[in-house]
């Protein structure tokens, strides 16, 4: 056990952080409050997605021979803790750098390899992710989008929603059922579908905050061709169960490293309100210490899991769940400590902080459904649903 | 000893209830108040009790309406003047350097709080106010100014005043209690309140409008309640409702606890403030405004979690209540706050010993 | 709605006040803190009961015709506020003049009511309730001790848990099954069993704070008179639940007085600990305050709509569910208040009461079952267990 | 970056599991303190780390032995003068109306504490200590006394005390950790550590017992979920396991993760004590601690619920874990007082900015 970079680490570390630090734009709102909105300047995360691949940041982990630095998970979770503190974007690709690429270096045919990975890297193909529906909700072996065979062609037919920045992507990996007689989930299938495809219609899906970072897309006879398929027909449940794998590996970094963000934040906004020194606050912001801190060294004992047995622990399930606790508790800490009705950008900034994050117990599986996951797959109670 | 309504008091209820789930009260808002008027919510013969009713149905309706401000923020003050609010009205107090919250101003160890504005011998008025609520829409405004003996309260038409009073926005995340800024540049004002008055007028000008919101507040509470309670019985997932999972079910057997109790204290609170001002009102108020607070946003929050994805779309009504909720939370302070308050009352000086007795 | 006492209640009230500061015995344990153990010393629990009886506050709402006073719940309410915050003791038959006595009365014959009802209110019998089981658990209906049909005898046999007070008892209101063919809530009878009867052992249950208030109660081929049933053979589920509404009927406001005792200690506490300026224990002594006042309210309002429709309102459902939780978190902040290694009697006495707090969210329905009932109940949700 | 265990480590704690599992280790106590001796738990080369998973261990076990004082309290000081610990030992510090808590020791503003405990020239020290832990059993005492320089930390043998220190009870709910007075009347003494070392091995002396005393508490915590998930998986009520209740799993999941957490603050305490000490050791130690405390009173909540009746009766053993959880709650302090220690490091002072960092 040795919590300190490796020489090899460190160096890797520097080099992203002086990076990091002549590469990120600058972008401030009001007041010296932040600009509002990851995705709100799409040209600017395309050109920010560009220098990233260009100096080697987009594929970390991915293998070199599919244009990937072959690096380990622990690089990855450096790049994104230093990337989460210098405030930097994402790169715009990140559902096709994080899930569905390496889904298709998993399980996609040679001419799939050859054909999206360098897309996805560069960023020409943005990607989403096509599995919730709104009957099925948490349960995705309830879906019923149809892809029906037609000769050398599925056609396609269904609804799909909550797909983040959907409205952005060009190509989705799509969850479909190719055989309507089989339930539950067998009978599923995973296609690589082209979203500008005739028939398909995306609809950016507008959150409480006004904002619209999902949509839900809807596909009306959409003709895709055969090879499409990810792995076999009738094989999507592995595959989609493969890609939330990759989605479960070091997700928990990243949301760390933006609570580590947003913590830096508060702390900045408590002092700039001069509420720093009430005994109240202190209770509660070191508290929000301890959370996050938690959070970060649970993270950092999963991936060394991670990297001895090549599964993640099964802390890692824990991380999502009290990742989205904590960050709601603290914007709302956040919110009251701006609610004296002195507006200087920092109140609406949290306001909205604190809105989206009513989503973070929703989103990627419902509190509800972890607390069962963890329930009867790390615990071993019986099933309870 | 009888905490049920009379059968009157729930007829009243039940009548601003039916009129408030009509269509016609979303609509324009000057027939809005013409019928709130023609249905008596102004008159000065009601109770606290009846007007914590009326405010728990404008918390269920989330109607936009500024009669909170009118008859808590404005009434007392016209009312010791022997007017009667028939128009829409507010209440002036926070300045930029002076003070914030009503319970600033009221401090005992700094009367006035700082007051910058002033009142000048001819009546006139000058100086500015700040995070005044329906700034915009008041017809007429209520000022708090500084005189040579102290806080005075007095009248100004809002239409006189140049420039008009802004809309600076929402005073928080609701867009439907909007604040703004009043200047007042040497403009005619009538008197209400007299120095020697005005520390009890604005005490009870306090209690009520915290015991009305504290009544909006269950409203909110309880519409989130049963929003949740009803998509909980009708959604299906894995083939049954999911109200049928204790993880969905049991929190809200939670809430509902944490609602009734919040009414019980709503009601309370309002019967307290006419029988029983003074501290006893006073805490009765506050623990009211902290049930009633901490109810609203927990039913709110525990409502979008019940809807899962649909809960936080913009087209699900639901973040219009939470909106509500955290604006409730906010008003003239925290729920720590009013904590506090409740703390100094319990634990400091002579009457310490006897409060936790009522 | 006037929260005020009428002037009759307001006499009541004076004139049990007034008998409280004259008749309640003064005891006292370390440095101030209360003596420990509401029911360590049973001569004086029985004197007081006896007095308690002469002064006529024995059977409040019992009606005159079987020995009580005929008065209002709310007579019963004031007693129960007042005692308490005269830090009385409880009636030694706390038991069968709240729940056995009214099921007599209900649903008892004319022998049985005349032989126990007088003996009740005196203390000269003391009742102790015999439902729970060890396998049963919250689930009543899953009843296994048998009364089997012998003649003009029932012949008891099986064993009883969680048995309030057993120990100091004589008598018992048994729920047993006579009929074993019969499955769930039917088949089951009441019966009123005199425990020195040949064949019953019972044995005190020690709790984690090292005292017994609780008994199991085992019977080896017990002989029970038939006149023993309390309503018919068969009909026991009903009587039963009798018993349990009477249970739930007022007892919010013995809970909820309780808790004000505890609350005046805590202030009392803190002032003595000097922690009475320390913003963080303020908040939280508020925060106990808020629970506390809206647990007297709400039981006030149940009573409101007892009086007017004779059922208490589905407000009385959450009363001992919340009350639990506050008792829990003030008997947690009092011991956090006295944990800086100072002994003055009053740490050692909360110490205790926190320990013996743990048991709120179990005994007399566990929560988990309380938010079963009040989801399905009240709520109209779908059953979930 | 690894935070994996070594495999050394995890065979040094699996042998301490299987010692502490065995009968023999719930035995007399002066054998099991030559067990422990032999199985190395008092070597000087063992890590924080190493020390923590004994510590853990412990916990799990509930283990009475006063090896925490011994290697927590007292081993900094007698290291620091070249001595091994070998036999029981623990540190006296608390005086009556001196410092109460090792943090009010080392506080900046009061170094001292305003100790009267003295050490006269010749070496013989005179005073009283109060809430010594386990002073009956302890065989080396090290107290802290005021000399002409400031704070010095000398030995004395405890045998050689009239009158032998008292066992004035627990020191809190857990009669396993006891306290005690000890009346120094003239006793001589052995120099361990000067007044310009004292207050660097008291910071390291508070910085190694707590970060001991939260992996413990991991123990505790880890000890008392086992306990609920079997018991909610083999009990069985209305015809199935408890545990397929949402109302039983899932505040067993959501403890889980609280464990989990505090485990992984608890093993990266340890590591920062010896890795990085000063300020971001004493953080991650507070954070350690405040995690570790609140995981394991809610882990024996959390079990005592799950058990139901039987969760609160005497023989049922999870109250003497409860016990032992309360003791670790209060001990030097509480979780509100190590969260007040970590906002003044977070919020105070030139360091403030940067410490989120680490």
């Amino acid at each position: 056990m040795d919590l300190r970079d490796s020489a090899e680490e460190a160096a890797f570390r520097a080099g992203l952080r002086d990076w990091l630090a002549r590469s990120v734009p600058v972008t401030t709102g009001t007041a010296g409050a932040p600009a509002r909105g990851r995705w709100d300047d799409v040209d600017a995360v395309r050109s920010f997605s560009a220098a990233l691949h260009e100096a080697g940041y987009a594929g970390l982990t991915w293998p070199v021979e599919y244009g990937g630095r072959g690096l380990s998970p622990v690089h990855q979770a450096i790049y994104l803790e230093e990337s989460a503190r210098a405030e930097a974007g994402e790169h715009i690709g990140v559902i096709g750098l994080g899930m569905v690429g390496p889904t298709v270096i998993a399980c996609g045919s040679p001419a799939q390899r050859a054909w999206y990975l360098p897309r996805i890297l560069t960023g020409e193909i943005i990607f989403c992710q096509g599995f919730s529906e709104p009957e099925a909700g948490s349960d995705l072996s309830a879906v019923r989008t149809l892809a029906r065979r037609d000769g050398d062609e599925l056609v396609v037919t269904g609804r799909k929603v909550w797909s983040s920045y959907a409205h952005l992507a060009d190509h989705c990996l799509l969850l479909a059922r190719t055989d309507p007689d089989a339930t539950r989930h067998r009978g599923l299938s995973c296609l690589l579908v082209d979203l500008r495809t005739p028939g398909v219609t995306v609809r950016p899906i507008r959150q409480m905050t006004g904002e619209a970072e999902f949509a839900e897309i809807e596909f009306d006879e959409v003709r895709v061709p055969l090879d499409a398929v990810v792995g076999e027909i009738g094989d999507g449940w592995r595959v989609a169960m493969t890609t939330l794998a990759h989605e479960r590996g070091t997700f928990g970094f990243t949301l760390t490293a933006r609570l580590e963000v947003a913590f830096r934040r508060l702390v900045a906004t408590a002092r700039a309100r001069g509420r720093d020194t009430d005994p109240l606050v202190r209770d509660q912001i070191a508290a929000r210490y301890v959370e996050l801190e938690g959070l970060r060294w649970t993270n950092r004992r999963a991936l060394a899991e991670l990297r001895r047995t090549g599964t993640p622990g099964p802390e890692t399930s824990v991380v999502k769940l009290r990742w989205s606790q904590a960050h709601q508790r603290l914007t709302a800490l956040a919110v009251l400590l701006t609610a004296d009705g002195r507006p200087d950008g920092w109140d609406r900034y949290w306001r909205r902080e604190m809105l989206r994050s009513r989503a973070n117990t929703i989103e990627g599986g419902t509190s509800q459904v972890l607390r069962n996951v963890i329930a009867e797959r790390v615990l071993g109670l019986p099933r309870s649903y | 000893m009888d905490f049920a309504l009379t059968g009157e008091q729930e007829t009243w209820r039940d009548t601003a209830a039916k009129y408030l789930a009509d269509e016609r009260a979303a609509g324009d808002s000057d027939r809005t108040w013409a019928d709130v008027t023609g249905l008596g919510w102004l008159d000065s013969e009601l109770g606290t009790v009846e007007l914590a009713l009326l405010a728990e149905q404008l918390g269920h309706a989330r109607s936009p309406l500024p009669w909170w401000s009118t008859i808590g923020l404005a009434g007392p003050a016209l009312r010791a003047a022997g007017r009667e609010p028939r128009r829409p009205a507010t209440l002036a107090w926070a300045e930029e350097a002076g003070p914030g919250t009503l319970a600033a101003l009221l401090a005992p160890h700094r009367p006035g709080g700082g007051m910058s504005c002033t009142v000048a011998a001819d009546g006139t008025v000058r100086g500015r106010k700040v995070a005044v609520p329906h700034a915009a829409e008041a017809v007429d405004l209520v000022v708090a100014v500084a005189g040579p003996d102290g806080v005075e309260l007095r009248l100004v038409d809002a239409s006189a005043l140049r420039p008009a009073p802004t809309d600076a926005g929402p005073a928080g995340l609701d867009p439907t209690r909007p604040a703004g800024t009043v200047e007042l540049s040497g403009v005619a004002s009538t008197p209400l309140v007299a120095a020697d008055a005005s520390g009890d007028v604005l005490a009870a000008i306090r209690r009520r409008t915290l015991a009305l919101l504290a009544a909006e507040a269950v409203g909110v509470a309880t519409r989130a309640l049963a929003w949740a309670v009803g998509y909980a019985t009708t959604r299906t997932q894995f083939g049954r409702p999911i109200g049928a999972n204790q993880a969905v079910a049991h929190p809200l057997a939670d809430l509902y606890g944490q609602v009734e109790t919040a009414r019980s204290l709503a009601y309370r609170a309002a019967w307290s403030v006419d029988a029983e001002p003074g501290p006893v009102a006073d805490r009765a108020v506050a623990a009211a405004a902290v049930a009633g607070r901490e109810a609203a946003t927990a039913a709110c929050e525990t409502a979008i979690q019940t809807y899962g994805g649909s809960g936080f779309t913009w087209e699900q009504p639901l973040h219009h209540w939470y909106r509500r909720a955290w604006w409730l939370a906010t008003f003239d302070g925290t729920v720590a706050d009013l904590r506090a308050e409740l703390a100094a009352s319990l634990l400091d000086g002579a009457s310490g010993q006897d409060a936790p007795g009522r």
